[in-house]
């Protein structure tokens, strides 16, 4: 019975997004909510679901997998999902009360844009289709330029360039899969990899690897690729790219985690592509230059930004030392870093809920007039520094084992200089945020309850997944 | 089992006052009941040795805890001073009517708990995740004054310490595991035959500079920074929790992780590692000569004294290290009484330079005996704690057969005269324009934890049998 | 996008142009039946579509039916553009201000008016005809909605407007996805897998093969639906910059 | 024989993409586009796809150069390059 | 040489065109300055695919995938096409048009605020609100 639920957590934001634009505003900001929340429960029932027995796969329309097209659930996809849901409630609950402010009319249709771009991202994360996986793409990528373009006139502009480069990126990728076709026929990952094991892997099957994966990492914001990034975070409105940011940019990570080595064997990959340690040593000098970068920022979203842009660098590194420990870390740096990029976003807009800018020089003393807020914003900052009891600590430190033991030094003392960055910028941050004019600000004024509530939730998240971590490392493997 | 329960009291205590950080003396209040508690539940264990693994982050590096005599005896020394420390910041703080005094103790125990947490700790892992925590948690109190010094300095502080701690310890931590497999404290032929030969000498060059908190010579920049915070954290923390800390994490990787067999064929990179000592206990000795500030110079000192138990374990012979272990209390003992004085002398004369002090010894009889007690045990004279660990360090360098870490030894002691002993003949010198009588001796809650303390520094000469008989079986 | 020159641009397209003619001379031959793409999911389609779902043009039939996911998802990208085309371009501006000059001649307006109905027809042709021959829910969505788009150039955009409003033809859109959605739910609830058209047979009570078509027909039904409300909402919002009183 | 249209075809397929991409003027660039997928819906049907060849003369042709219009007509007709 | 005439050029003639045609419309994406040009090269770049996907799947003499009605049982499947990348293409070709609308509307939109939709200008103008 639990299998034929479980495609339900695409079912359900479906309908969602179908039926907020026919609803009054308030019914549908509330019903949203709802479906966020049954979105979560669901996602944990499936999962524990799943903790019992073993993975299983659901046939759309009854056909078998080589024909139709299949959804895959297994232990990881689950785990992403919860914690994409988890995403999705936290933003509901914080930004509901006040987005008829910010959208005015247009508020029905930006949230069927939001559910759709999360029953996209559900939908990358499952499908078991390559073809499936760009019609998703697509969406995602469509909802993410509206959702972009919402924001004030250089909104446009970063949409646009995301446009063009977010198309060209899924039509590399689509090609990359018209090159795997030509030479085997089906569509199906699992069907790919049955034909594919005993097969010797000529020039054409080298060629789609690279454009899928040069399609990816265009689609990841990952180092020579990476332009349309900053702004488009920057200029989108904040209640968007704090759901957003955390996201989009792991989701496409995961997707060349589950393409790649569903289809192909770490050998496989390795002696198709045998300079696979470019990416090593690109990834290595991306995270030194924006390790470099993010100390000289003079607003609190670019900082965060820059951090992100590194953290992509973690992933594409971590992924390409293709050994088994590192895989592993890059799974769970997947999970731990949306956490932590979610609960700055999450701070920052908070603050920006009250102080209208969080550049610098505007942030005056704002440990005295928003304590709880500013705090929040500490700890996810010491976090993504590594400090131990949170999940920062572990990914880092998974990270970097996994480099290590691949003799990839440079790789992580690049990790570490990253962090040593973030130790001085934190070093520059906080005599702004706590000691400058702290005698002007009288009276503390902190955000609403609700606010209060999905921040302690995030940071909470971090503490939790950073204690679990040994169990959760267990379950990915 | 019990382990925890150590562990456990400063953390009830920091979450009380959290609790009821608006209600008046509270803090104070918790922190001596929780002291005392501590203090009777160290007592009544008779060492009883356990072990507890909470949670299981790595095959074998977990979050566990585990009791040993050293770390009896380390965490009866933080409770201990603990007590006397709370009492005299309660004399410190009102006479100043700080008004933050609550988040002061609040924060006072969470740096207990963290400091506590390293000394249980029972592998490398839950180690470095409380030895990080104490960093975070010292900050607030280093920054208390609020204005721009306490923050500078506060910020220096955290970045020197978070900084060292992030680009060396981590990688080393995470070297040794990628090698080993394990970060279990007993695995010395583990390391011996899987760890290369040059990346065992970067390992431990990582591990020595990574300990910040223990103030070797080119990582020392901190503490004098660290010296702008209130006497009672300057004192309690950054002559005794924080920086043993560091020479205690220093002493069990040294010891227990690496093994003193693994050095055994490297007598060039013994030397080395000698070197790198003295120099830190010269050189700091000779800085502290020459400084003004009273708290400042004892600062400086205590650098030196740190070098000396670093000196202690790097010799690698079991007296040498016996040694370290007794300096690590006696040095406890001596050094927060003269902090203890220091901040005496501050509450009644707002006074910070020893050129300010002249004739003030006539006006505060017992506060500048007291100094005068400690720093003889600092020195090392007989009939003080000072002397029994000198004379261990002394026959140790001997057994290890290195004869120039004999003299440094003296030479150290007689520095330590050469800065320490003027501090009193400036005291005692007649001064004529000093005759106002409004300088009176320090309040009662200040003079208490001195005249404690200097009792305990001459009182572990007499009982020293039973100290070195639990610190030699390890 | 960036400032090089246009040689250097031209040289690396070069270099990926090999690179991808390296990949194709390794890739089977051009055209020859026995190459490996046919073996697996095509020639299974070929020889069954016929049978199981009576429709024999194959391409609607493992569109509607054996992948109909993927059409559902696509009927959703074109619903996804006409919300963002109007979010983007959404302007709290009434229609007066959009000034428009009609000079379409008499002549031109009379044929319009005998051309649009017979489009119209052709289009539901194109629909209902979807199994025989090419053609099927895209292609009289788009007909319908290019002869509205007509419409509006030959007659201008403010009569069509209050003809055909937008707030009304959002929710045809809306309504068309709604259609394939719930096809897709009522086989969900009637204990099949989503979209999995064999169970509908209690409900229409005919052989299976015919309720797999009739599947197929609702489906497209849909899709049209959506495809012309979308372009024409496309059109309507691009002449007039979003300066639709909505 | 049928290769022959082939080859032709293709080879006028390039000819207009290379012309709409050349040309400076926007208007005629969107013509020039619209009679290339014309071209390429002629070249689906040689190949035998005739379901994608009524879709893309429908979509590529028709409707993606009226929007293309209706876009030009609120921007510039002038192109820098 | 001449059998790699033959069997390279006139063989895989098809997708050659398709390259060519990738490579025309990635130049046209880079190079370019005005965004309305880079939206052309954009659709000339993903109709090329669809042709690159749809000569994937063609059969020499086989004629369009229509079974004749009732005679789904004897009959070869050689002498019809591939349906499968024809269905993939039918829905890339819709998912193009449905971008090129979206883009559009920004262009109209970026024309609005900056008064040009040459990117260089608009950037310099963007340069000057960051200053």
């Amino acid at each position: 019975m639990p299998e034929r639920i479980s495609i339900l957590i695409i079912l359900i934001p479906f309908i969602g997004a179908l039926l907020f634009p026919l609803l009054k505003h308030n019914i549908a900001k509330y019903l949203s909510l709802i479906v966020s929340m049954l979105i979560l429960f669901l996602a944990i029932f499936i999962f524990s679901n799943i903790l019992n027995n073993n993975p299983f796969e659901y046939n759309l329309g009854g056909w078998k997998r080589d024909v139709g097209v299949a959804f895959w659930f297994n232990k990881f996809n689950l785990i992403f999902c919860i914690v994409l849901s988890s995403i999705y409630l936290l933003t509901q609950i914080f930004f509901i009360p006040h987005y008829h402010i910010i959208y005015g009319k247009k508020l029905t249709k930006f949230l069927s844009l939001q559910a759709l771009f999360f029953m996209s991202c559900f939908g990358l994360i499952l499908t078991a289709d390559i073809f499936n996986l760009y019609v998703f793409l697509e969406i995602s990528a469509l909802s993410s330029y509206a959702l972009i373009a919402l924001g004030k006139g250089r909104a446009y502009v970063a949409s646009l360039r995301y446009l063009i480069l977010g198309s060209v990126g899924a039509s590399l990728y689509l090609l990359g899969v018209g090159f795997l076709f030509a030479k085997f026929g089906t569509l199906n990952i699992f069907e790919l990899q049955s034909i594919v094991q005993n097969q010797v892997l000529g020039r054409s099957t080298f060629v789609s690897l690279v454009l899928i994966i040069l399609g990816l990492l265009l689609k990841m914001g990952q180092f020579p690729f990476y332009i349309w990034l900053p702004e488009a975070y920057e200029h989108s409105p904040t209640s968007v790219s704090t759901f957003m940011a955390p996201i989009s940019t792991k989701v496409s990570a995961f997707l060349l985690f589950k393409v790649l080595l569903g289809v192909f064997s770490i050998s496989q990959i390795k002696n198709l592509l045998p300079e696979s340690t470019f990416f090593v040593h690109l990834a290595t000098v991306s995270i030194f230059y924006f390790g470099a970068i993010s100390i000289r920022q003079n607003c609190l979203k670019k900082m965060l930004l820059c951090v992100l842009l590194a953290e992509i660098s973690y992933l594409t590194g971590s992924f390409w030392i293709l050994s088994k420990s590192s895989l592993s870390a890059f799974s769970f740096h997947i999970i731990s870093d949306s956490l932590m990029i979610f609960a700055g976003f999450v701070c920052i807009a908070a603050i920006e809920y009250l102080n209208k800018s969080s550049q610098f020089k505007d942030l005056k003393g704002i440990g005295r007039k928003m304590p709880f807020t500013t705090m929040c914003f500490i700890l996810a900052l010491l976090s993504l520094i590594g400090l131990p009891p949170m999940c920062g600590f572990f990914s880092k430190f998974y990270i970097i084992l996994g480099a290590f033991k691949e003799q990839h030094f440079l790789f992580g003392a690049s990790l570490l200089f990253s962090s040593l960055m973030l130790v001085i910028a934190t070093y520059k941050l906080i005599p702004i945020l706590f000691f400058e004019d702290y005698k002007k600000i009288a009276s503390s004024r902190d955000v609403p309850l609700r606010m209060k509530f999905v921040l302690a939730c995030s940071i909470l998240s971090l503490f939790f997944v950073g204690i679990f971590s040994g169990s959760l490392m267990k379950l990915i493997s | 089992m019990f382990c925890v329960y150590y562990i456990l009291i400063p953390l009830i205590v920091f979450l009380l006052t959290f609790v009821m950080l608006k209600v008046k003396y509270s803090g104070a209040f918790f922190n001596i009941v929780g002291s005392l508690s501590l203090i009777f539940l160290l007592f009544s264990s008779q060492f009883k040795l356990s072990t507890i693994s909470i949670i299981e982050f790595l095959p074998n590096a977990s979050l566990a805890f585990a009791t040993s005599n050293f770390s009896f005896i380390f965490a009866t020394l933080v409770a201990f001073l603990w007590f006397v420390t709370v009492i005299y910041s309660m004399g410190y703080l009102r006479t100043l009517d700080d008004k933050k005094e609550n988040k002061f103790f609040m924060f006072f125990a969470i740096s207990i708990f963290s400091a506590l947490g390293v000394a249980f700790s029972s592998n490398l892992f839950t180690m470095y995740l409380f030895y990080e925590l104490l960093t975070i948690s010292t900050f607030p109190l280093v920054s208390h004054y609020q204005d721009s010094q306490a923050v500078s300095s506060g910020r220096k502080y955290v970045l020197f310490i978070l900084g060292s701690s992030i680009c060396l310890l981590l990688p080393a931590l995470i070297l040794l595991y990628s090698f080993t497999g394990t970060l279990e404290f007993d695995q010395a032929q583990l390391v011996a035959n899987n760890v290369p030969r040059q990346m065992f000498l970067i390992i431990v060059l990582m591990f020595l500079f990574g300990f910040a908190k223990s103030a070797l010579m080119p990582f020392h920049f901190w503490l004098p920074g660290a010296m702008v915070a209130p006497t009672p954290v300057s004192a309690l923390l950054h002559a005794v929790a924080v920086v043993k800390v560091g020479v205690f994490c220093l002493y069990k990787v040294f010891y227990h992780t690496l093994g003193f067999e693994n050095f055994y064929h490297l007598p060039y990179f013994k030397n080395v590692l000698i070197i790198i000592s003295s120099v830190t206990v010269i050189l700091s000795s000779i800085i502290a000569i020459n400084q003004d500030g009273l708290k400042k110079r004892l600062a400086y000192s205590t650098i030196s004294q740190l070098g000396y138990i670093i000196l202690g374990i790097v010799l690698f012979s079991q007296t040498a290290l016996l040694g370290a272990s007794l300096h690590i209390v006696s040095h406890a003992f001596s050094k927060i009484t003269l902090f203890f004085c220091a901040g005496a002398i501050y509450v009644v004369t707002h006074k910070k330079y020893i050129s300010e002090l002249k004739g003030l010894g006539y006006k505060m009889p017992i506060t500048f005996s007291c100094f005068l007690i400690g720093s003889l045990g600092i020195i090392g004279f007989p009939f003080t704690g000072g002397f029994i660990s000198k004379w261990q360090l002394l026959k140790g360098s001997l057994e290890a057969g290195q004869p120039l870490v004999f003299c440094i030894f003296l030479l150290g002691s007689f520095i330590a005269a050469l800065y320490l002993l003027p501090v009193i003949f400036t005291a005692y010198q007649k001064n004529p324009n000093f005759e106002e009588a409004s300088i009176s001796e320090a309040p009662i809650y200040c003079l208490i934890p001195i005249i404690i303390t200097a009792s305990m520094s001459i009182m572990i000469f007499f009982c020293n049998d039973f100290l070195i008989e639990v610190l030699r079986v390890k | 996008m960036f400032k090089v020159s246009r040689l250097l641009v031209i040289l690396l397209l070069l270099i990926f142009g090999f690179f991808l003619v390296s990949g194709i001379g390794e890739l089977p031959l051009f055209g020859n039946p026995s190459n490996p793409v046919h073996k697996q999911a095509g020639n299974y389609y070929l020889e069954h579509a016929e049978i199981e779902m009576e429709s024999p043009n194959v391409v609607t039939a493992v569109l509607a039916d054996y992948r109909a996911v993927d059409t559902l998802l696509e009927t959703t990208v074109v619903l996804l553009a006409g919300f963002a085309v109007m979010l983007v371009l959404f302007s709290t501006g009434n229609i007066s201000k959009f000034e428009e000059v009609v000079n379409s001649s008499y002549i031109l307006k009379i044929s319009t008016k005998l051309l649009i109905p017979p489009v119209q027809l052709f289009a539901l042709y194109v629909l209902a005809h979807g199994h025989h021959s090419p053609g099927g829910g895209f292609q009289c969505g788009v007909i319908l909605g290019s002869s509205l788009i007509l419409q509006a150039l030959v007659f201008g955009v403010k009569e069509t407007l209050n003809k055909y409003p937008p707030k009304r033809i959002i929710n045809v859109a809306i309504f068309g996805v709604l259609i394939f959605y719930s096809i897709g739910l009522i086989c969900f609830i009637q204990g099949g897998n989503f979209l999995d058209y064999s169970q509908l047979q209690s409900i229409l009570s005919t052989t299976e093969s015919h309720t797999r078509s009739l599947g197929i027909l609702f489906v497209e039904i849909g899709v049209s639906l959506t495809v012309m409300s979308v372009i024409y909402l496309m059109y309507i919002f691009l002449i007039t910059k979003g300066e639709v009183n909505n | 024989m049928l290769a022959l249209l082939n080859f032709v075809l293709l080879l006028l397929l390039i000819l207009t993409a290379i012309l709409a991409i050349h040309v400076k003027d926007n208007l005629t660039a969107v013509f020039t586009l619209s009679a290339y997928s014309f071209l390429i819906c002629l070249v689906y049907a040689e190949l035998g796809a005739p379901d994608v060849a009524f879709t893309e003369a429908t979509v590529g042709a028709g409707v993606s150069t009226v929007l293309f219009v209706a876009a030009i007509l609120h921007t510039t007709k002038r192109s820098s390059d | 040489m001449k059998s790699f005439f033959k069997n390279i050029i006139l063989g895989q003639f098809n997708y050659l065109a398709a390259v060519a045609l990738i490579l025309i419309g990635l130049y046209a994406v880079t190079y370019k300055r005005s965004f309305l040009k880079k939206i052309i090269g954009l659709t000339i770049f993903q109709t090329a695919i669809i042709l690159f996907f749809i000569s994937i799947g063609y059969k020499v003499g086989a004629s369009a995938p229509v079974i004749p009605h009732g005679k789904g049982h004897e009959f070869q499947n050689f002498l019809f096409q591939n349906p499968l990348p024809q269905v993939l293409m039918l829905t890339a070709i819709v998912v193009g048009v449905a971008v090129t609308g979206l883009a559009l509307a920004l262009l109209e939109k970026i024309y609005d605020e900056y008064g040009s939709i040459e990117e260089n200008e608009i950037l310099e103008q963007l340069r000057k609100d960051d200053a």
